[in-house]
């Protein structure tokens, strides 16, 4: 067994004691529409996780979702008498364009991504209040039917849930199974290294950008079809709740490790928590603080879990 | 097969490379020889698309190439394996192999890798290891190794080895040569960087020596005496570079008893007098650095008993070093000797923050006298004061790392490889500064691969090969060639 | 070697407190032709006034990121905690205990950061983990009411005019001079500046790394407690909810003022520099009556633009 | 040691919550949604929603969301899923708008849902059985009216102000600001709107502070939203030289925490605006309905009257508003007012 299924494994097993614990409290955590819930709970945090896991997983950071999930949001409810599906299009398009381009930029300015992307985060939000006119935007109630299927489940899926899973999967495979997705763990895993080895840094860093933004732009457009409507104010809280998720999901802020599949349970780990500490009644800062204590349960563990295993390594190479 | 004419390079004024030739054919493995300083890095660098020479043709199966990147390089077909590897620790084993490739199409399975990977691996003696295992896993040999798989996987046609067994074990050397053959047995043109005579004997069929950045012509090694290819590379000596030597020594001051430690593969003993300089002479690797490291307390010592004037000696960190007054400074300076942002004068009272400052006060006026006595004493120049430590030359860049020592009065000063990047005349300067410290009282240890300094500059010699001391000699009984035949271990290979 | 110096000493070198000088004349110059109730004297005090309490937080922001730790993300939490118990501590035992007590209780969650930090070497994580326990502890303590304080001399402290200036501002001007003063003079600050610059070169010399995080920790701490201790003083009441979401405006001043993100470089006067740009930018808007969506569209470009431009100044671009 | 404590509170918290569930057997559970009681007005809303509930003999469970809309709607989700046999629902969006597809899914469930705080959209009418809570439009007419009779009695001339409002894209703030602006058409002129950063004194002071030295000698008047920013700029009116209530009348509209600027005068007036009893009236809303069985169509503005809370037998309309009674700006005035049995201490001063 290799120690990053080592590490997965483990992750899992703290996931599913968090969803033990709160499941002997709650009993819709075993039903199915309980199950159904919690999946589409994820679903917002999780599509844009994704992406801020892949720009992590390159050593960088986009901080910028939320900002570009509420930009996308406004976006396509305004597009939405084109039809939700070319809107859909239009927006992820336009959102991966503009990630390129961020990436591009940081890229070329050679700058760290955490700070660029504050000033995106910034601007990007003041774009939407402008393109929304300050206003909350809705999709005309006479229309509101029509975004019913999104809601709809079959089985314990809807459809934003199973675009989740679809997408965990697809980027999953991505990240692991083609040349692009491998560059990006390159880049991150050592940058110089990367570079000598003849590996392109510009492709992977825009890669890994356009797909993030491209995630929150899905997100912010199926969240407010979802609703039929966006608030220029919106998902302002999903950056933290995503990078937490990456966190806990075992992806290095250095970079170069992880997988998405971590991602996935390091959101459910998040959700199963958040979802069931608010579904007992109990008030926000206990919801504030399982969520601290948790991420400082983890980083801590692995810190030590990582020095041990330095130690060992060290040992052994004396020794040899 | 390769043919490299008329090479010129210059930083700035200075000409490193002048007019070299170079020659490989292929399926042979050519030696690239030369002390340190002489251009080898530059030329393999040239090679390599790294860095551009300013002169000269390089011309690959009698065709014109022109090499600016290192995409170029690789498009030509010329591997390189640089002393810093280019493996990514967090990747599998199998995609080292195939890092940078984009030739295996878009999609890629770990285990089409891994399959596609095994082979090259077992070219080179991997066949053990499994490809799917993180890079992190293994030996700098077995990554070395992966390094040179990933030239096999690429067809590289001329390859390029720069110090590949420096930190390497006697047993894992055995091991590179090995794939190194195999390489060269695909038909490969290979030039190969080293230091060690063994390997030079072992397994190359040519030498080119390279001195003060003028290449010599190339000479079949089967036909070559140790004695003339040391020569080759010393050359004459340099007139007046070095001071004399210490009229006595004084008092015993440091003692090791049987010490070891991470690098050192046997016990070492040793004795240190107050006022002397002693060298530890041997290239890298060969635990002539392990011993400044652990007397620093980078890296502890692992049995054995250090005493320092009379009492034990054990630093926990380099905090407890500099406690005792024993001062290190290491082979690196930009990465731990300076302060690159900075400027020279808070380079310069760095360590010494305490003696310049009153209540926790900085004191402008004792900041100042301590940066000036430090800065006449090294020669650096008034107008150096005003400048980020970073925008000076590495001679001045090192004057810094080591004057910023001064000001704590140490009684032992340790220093790694102290002229590394410095061009000669900072160098002369630096051999100066050194001794009259020494002759003020302080003792120096230090570690060197440069031959000339060594002899140049130590009263005393302790030569090193492989993690063992190999003798300690006065610096009066040693030649150059006594020396470079015991850091080469020149008497295995004859 | 005398070559290459001397190529370096041709590149023509400006401080980089200057861009932000520079910056902000430009800024005042067209201000004041467009805008005329802009020139005005008491116009500009009311913009030192803007920027005053977020740029006593950018001021100890510029510490961590100028000792090499980057930023943190729990300042604009702690402030709410801060603020709360500075209320309680206040109401329970008087203006001049609760002030020392959250000073003290400030330099406490500082320096707890600050061991996590150099346990798990992150400093964004651990902040972003630190910061939701210290919201959740705001709430928890405040019991989700207001807590009102009445004390003369909190009331003092917070509206009192000496001099015709704000104690705010009085604070941030302080705080500005004595913060640049420390790391300019005081040991402690050089040691600040060369952790930031090399941190392994800080170890090789003997510097005391651990410290040096404690004490930027603890100087970001003791500038939310200002912050939180004015606030709270000016209006006489203190709620869990206060300052959220204000983390990005710190490290936008910090950004803005030009402080490099590696660490080692820049002073604390620039971060008030660029909090006070950002303070003259939004003044200036809010007078043009320009909308706020247009405004954070704009603040957000100057951040780009200033980052990239101290960026390219430096020569890191590719 | 932190993580220590934090998990001995989160168990000492889930045995107490254990424990509350245990006596749950009257007359069955009320969940009520609001975004986070880190918000002290939130937090009087949960404290009037409950004492009623263990009045009429329900249990209560009120969930959190922290300010976060997608949140709320999926523990409107989590909540359905539940199977939970509820009493009814208490629903107060955080975002109105996004949230009324979690009000149709409610809505849906066959419970009773009463809508408190955020003002329905229109068409939705099908998805709630009542809505019981504050009237923004209502607050910004009241605010307009105090403002104008202060301006009245002052026998100053009103005309040139600004508004002072929250947040950009806070519909409250929209909703209020026209309710004001309808009732001041024709009598002032609204030179300028201004969206401050959030709804506390800071945020305010901080908007007023630029606006009102820039404008000095133009601004007649203010209004800010609530009192809350009304004090703030009340204070940074003072700072200018101004005196407010006699070079400038600032009105909040709304109390919001502390009336010491109402009762020195300063602020031209307040209406109190309870959370206390706008959880309570929500919840009474919902026990009459279980009780009477009906809506009737159309509005009824409760009456504010000082002594009695309205009966539990008076019937549901379908809209049910919340007393704005204006408070007179004086301690005397501030002193006598009371609401519905609780002074105006009590209610505002939370």
């Amino acid at each position: 067994m290799t120690s990053e299924t080592k590490s997965n494994l483990a992750r899992l097993g703290l996931m599913i004691a968090v969803y033990l614990i709160l499941a002997a409290r709650i009993p819709s955590y075993y039903s199915q529409p309980g199950i159904a819930a919690l999946l589409d709970s994820a679903v917002l945090a999780g599509i844009i996780a994704i992406g801020v896991g892949l720009t992590m997983i390159a050593g960088e950071m986009d901080l910028s979702v939320g900002s570009m999930a509420a930009f996308a949001g406004i976006l396509s409810i305004q597009l939405f008498p084109y039809g939700m599906v070319p809107a859909l299009v239009i927006v992820v398009l336009f959102c991966g364009l503009l990630g390129a381009l961020q990436g591009y930029c940081i890229y070329k300015l050679n700058i760290s991504s955490m700070v660029f992307t504050i000033g995106t985060l910034i601007a990007l939000r003041g774009l939407t209040l402008v393109v929304s006119n300050e206003k909350t935007v809705l999709i005309p109630f006479e229309n509101i039917a029509e975004t019913d299927f999104l809601s709809a489940k079959f089985f314990v899926f809807s459809i934003p849930s199973a675009t989740l899973l679809v997408l965990v999967l697809l980027v999953d495979f991505f990240s692991r199974r083609t040349l692009w997705g491998r560059e990006i763990f390159a880049i991150g895993g050592g940058r110089g290294e990367a570079r000598a080895a003849g590996v392109s840094i510009r492709r992977p860093i825009i890669v890994a950008f356009s797909i993030s933004a491209a995630l929150a732009g899905l997100a912010g457009a199926l969240l407010s079809f979802r609703t039929g409507s966006a608030s220029p104010l919106g998902f302002e809280a999903v950056l933290l709740e995503a990078v937490t998720a990456c966190l806990i999901g075992g992806i290095a802020l250095a970079g170069g490790r992880g997988s998405i599949l971590g991602v996935l349970i390091g959101l459910f780990t998040i959700r199963f928590l958040v979802s069931g500490i608010a579904a007992l009644g109990a008030p926000f800062w206990m919801q504030s603080l399982a969520t601290g204590a948790l991420l400082i349960f983890v980083i801590i563990a692995e810190a030590a879990i990582g020095y041990v295993t330095r130690r060992r390594r060290m040992a052994r190479a004396l020794t040899a | 097969m390769l043919r490299m004419s008329g090479i010129v390079k210059s930083y700035g004024p200075t000409r490193v490379l002048e007019d070299v030739d170079l020659a490989v054919e292929a399926g042979e493995v050519m030696a690239l020889m030369g002390e340190n300083g002489a251009g080898k890095s530059t030329l393999v660098k040239i090679l390599a698309g790294i860095e551009p020479a300013d002169g000269g043709t390089i011309s690959i199966d009698g065709a014109t190439v022109s090499i600016r990147s290192p995409g170029h390089a690789q498009a030509a077909g010329i591997g390189y394996v640089a002393q810093e590897l280019s493996i990514v620790e967090s990747l599998s084993v199998a995609e080292n192999v195939f890092l940078g490739d984009e030739t295996l199409g878009f999609f890629r399975s770990a285990a089409s890798l891994a399959r596609r990977a095994k082979p090259y691996l077992a070219r080179v003696g991997l066949d053990h290891i499994d490809p799917l295992s993180l890079a992190e896993e293994h030996s700098v040999a077995e990554r070395q190794l992966v390094e040179i798989a990933r030239l096999l996987s690429r067809k590289a046609r001329i390859a390029i080895l720069d110090e590949p067994t420096a930190a390497l074990s006697e047993t894992e050397i055995v091991r590179v040569k090995a794939a190194v053959r195999t390489l060269a047995a695909e038909g490969c043109a290979i030039i190969y960087v080293t230091h060690r005579m063994p390997e030079v004997f072992d397994l190359t069929q040519k030498v080119t020596v390279l001195r003060n950045g003028k290449s010599f012509p190339a000479v079949e090694t089967a036909g070559l005496s140790i004695g003339d290819l040391i020569e080759a590379m010393l050359g004459r000596q340099l007139g007046q570079m070095f001071p004399p030597r210490a009229a006595h020594a004084g008092e015993e001051i440091l003692r090791l008893d049987a010490c070891r430690a991470s690098g050192l593969k046997a016990p070492v003993s040793l004795s240190l007098r107050r006022g002397e300089i002693l060298a530890l002479a041997g290239q890298v690797g060969s635990g002539a650095g392990a011993v400044l490291r652990m007397l620093a307390g980078v890296t502890p010592i692992q049995s054995g008993s250090v005493t320092l004037e009379g009492s034990a000696y054990a630093p926990s960190g380099i905090a407890g070093s500099i406690a005792r007054k024993v001062l290190y400074c290491s082979d690196d300076r930009k990465r731990d000797g300076i302060f690159a942002v900075r400027s020279v004068p808070e380079n310069l009272s760095a360590p010494a923050l305490s003696a310049v400052s009153r209540f926790g006060l900085l004191s402008p006026a004792l900041e100042g006298e301590h940066v000036t006595r430090i800065a006449r004493q090294f020669g650096l120049g008034e107008r150096f004061l005003g400048r980020l430590a970073g925008n000076l030359s590495g001679g001045n860049q090192q004057k810094v790392a080591l004057g910023k020592w001064i000001g704590l009065d140490p009684k032992i000063l340790l220093v790694e490889e102290p002229t590394r990047g410095v061009d000669v005349g900072a160098r002369s300067e630096i051999y100066n500064n050194l001794r009259n410290l020494a002759d003020e009282g302080l003792s120096i240890i230090f570690a060197s691969s440069d031959t000339q300094e060594v002899l140049g500059l130590a009263d005393r010699i302790a030569s090193f090969f492989h993690g063992e001391l190999v003798r300690i000699c006065n610096a009066d009984d040693v030649t150059a060639e006594s020396l470079t035949r015991d850091v080469t271990r020149a008497s295995e290979a004859a | 070697m005398t070559s290459q110096d001397a190529s370096q000493r041709a590149k023509f070198t400006i401080p980089k407190t200057a861009y932000g000088l520079i910056a902000i004349l430009v800024l005042l110059v067209v201000a004041s032709v467009t805008t005329p109730s802009f020139a005005r004297v008491d116009n500009i005090f009311v913009v030192i006034r803007a920027a005053s309490l977020t740029g006593i937080v950018a001021i100890g922001m510029s510490y961590i990121t100028i000792s090499g730790n980057l930023f943190a993300l729990s300042a604009s939490a702690l402030g709410a905690l801060l603020a709360v118990l500075f209320a309680l501590l206040t109401a329970a035992f008087g203006f001049a205990a609760g002030l020392v007590l959250t000073l003290g209780l400030a330099v406490f969650c500082g320096l707890a950061q600050s061991l996590a930090i150099s346990l798990i070497g992150n400093p964004i994580i651990t902040t972003l983990a630190f910061g939701t326990v210290f919201r959740g502890l705001a709430a928890l303590f405040s019991g989700n009411s207001i807590l009102r304080i009445e004390s003369e001399a909190a009331l003092w402290l917070g509206t009192a005019r000496p001099l015709g200036i704000p104690t705010q501002s009085w604070a941030f001007i302080i705080a500005a001079l004595l913060s640049w003063f420390v790391i300019r003079h005081f040991k402690i600050g050089r040691e600040i500046v060369l952790c930031g610059a090399n941190p392994k070169a800080a170890v090789a010399s003997g510097l005391r790394v651990g410290l040096v995080t404690a004490i930027a920790c603890a100087a970001l701490s003791i500038g939310v407690a200002i912050m939180a201790i004015m606030t709270v003083s000016q209006f006489s009441q203190a709620k869990a909810d206060l300052f959220m979401g204000y983390d990005f405006d710190y490290i936008a001043a910090v950004l803005v003022g030009g402080i490099a993100l590696r660490g080692g470089k820049g002073t604390p006067l620039q971060a008030a520099l660029g909090a006070v740009l950002i303070a003259l930018l939004q003044n200036f808007m809010l007078l043009h009556g320009l909308s706020a969506g247009v405004r954070m569209t704009i603040v957000g470009l100057l951040v780009i633009a200033s980052i990239s431009l101290f960026h390219i100044l430096q020569g890191r671009g590719r | 040691m932190k993580l220590r404590i934090s998990m001995t509170l989160a168990a000492s918290m889930l045995a107490g919550l254990m424990a509350t569930a245990a006596y749950a057997d009257s007359k069955g559970t009320v969940v009520v949604f609001v975004p986070s009681s880190t918000n002290p007005y939130i937090g009087q809303f949960q404290l009037g929603a409950k004492e009623k509930a263990a009045e009429l003999g329900y249990d209560i469970k009120v969930i959190e969301n922290n300010f976060n809309q997608s949140e709320q709607d999926s523990q409107v989700q989590q909540q359905l899923a539940s199977g939970e046999t509820v009493a009814g629902y208490i629903w107060w969006p955080f975002e109105n708008a996004a949230g009324v597809g979690s009000l149709r899914a409610l809505s849906q469930s066959g419970a009773p849902v009463i809508v408190s705080n955020q003002y329905p959209i229109k068409g939705t009418e099908a998805y709630w059985t009542a809505y019981a809570g504050a009237n923004d439009f209502l607050s910004g007419k009241t605010a307009a009216e105090i403002l104008l009779d202060a301006c009245a009695k002052a026998d100053a001339k009103c005309d040139k102000g600004a508004i002072i409002r929250f947040p950009a894209g806070v519909s409250a703030g929209d909703d209020r600001a026209t309710g004001f602006e309808d009732a001041v058409k024709g009598k002032l002129d609204v030179v300028d709107v201004v969206p401050t950063a959030g709804f506390l004194e800071d945020e305010g002071y901080k908007v007023a502070a630029q606006i009102i030295p820039a404008r000095k000698g133009e601004l007649t008047w203010l209004y800010t939203q609530n009192d809350s920013l009304a004090g703030a700029a009340a204070q940074a009116a003072r700072e200018n030289g101004l005196t407010p209530g006699k070079d400038i009348f600032i009105v909040g509209g709304t109390c919001h925490g502390d009336s010491k600027h109402v009762k020195s005068g300063e602020i031209a007036g307040t209406a109190i605006q309870s959370g206390y009893w706008e959880g309570w009236m929500a919840m009474q809303a919902l026990g009459k309905f279980v009780v009477q069985g009906k809506v009737v169509d159309g509005e009824s503005y409760l009456e504010g009257t000082p002594d009695a809370p309205p009966s539990d037998a008076d019937p549901l309309y379908k809209y049910n508003f919340l007393p704005n009674p204006a408070v007179a700006n004086s301690q005397a005035a501030y002193d006598a007012a009371k609401l519905w049995g609780k002074t105006a201490d009590q209610l505002c001063n939370f």
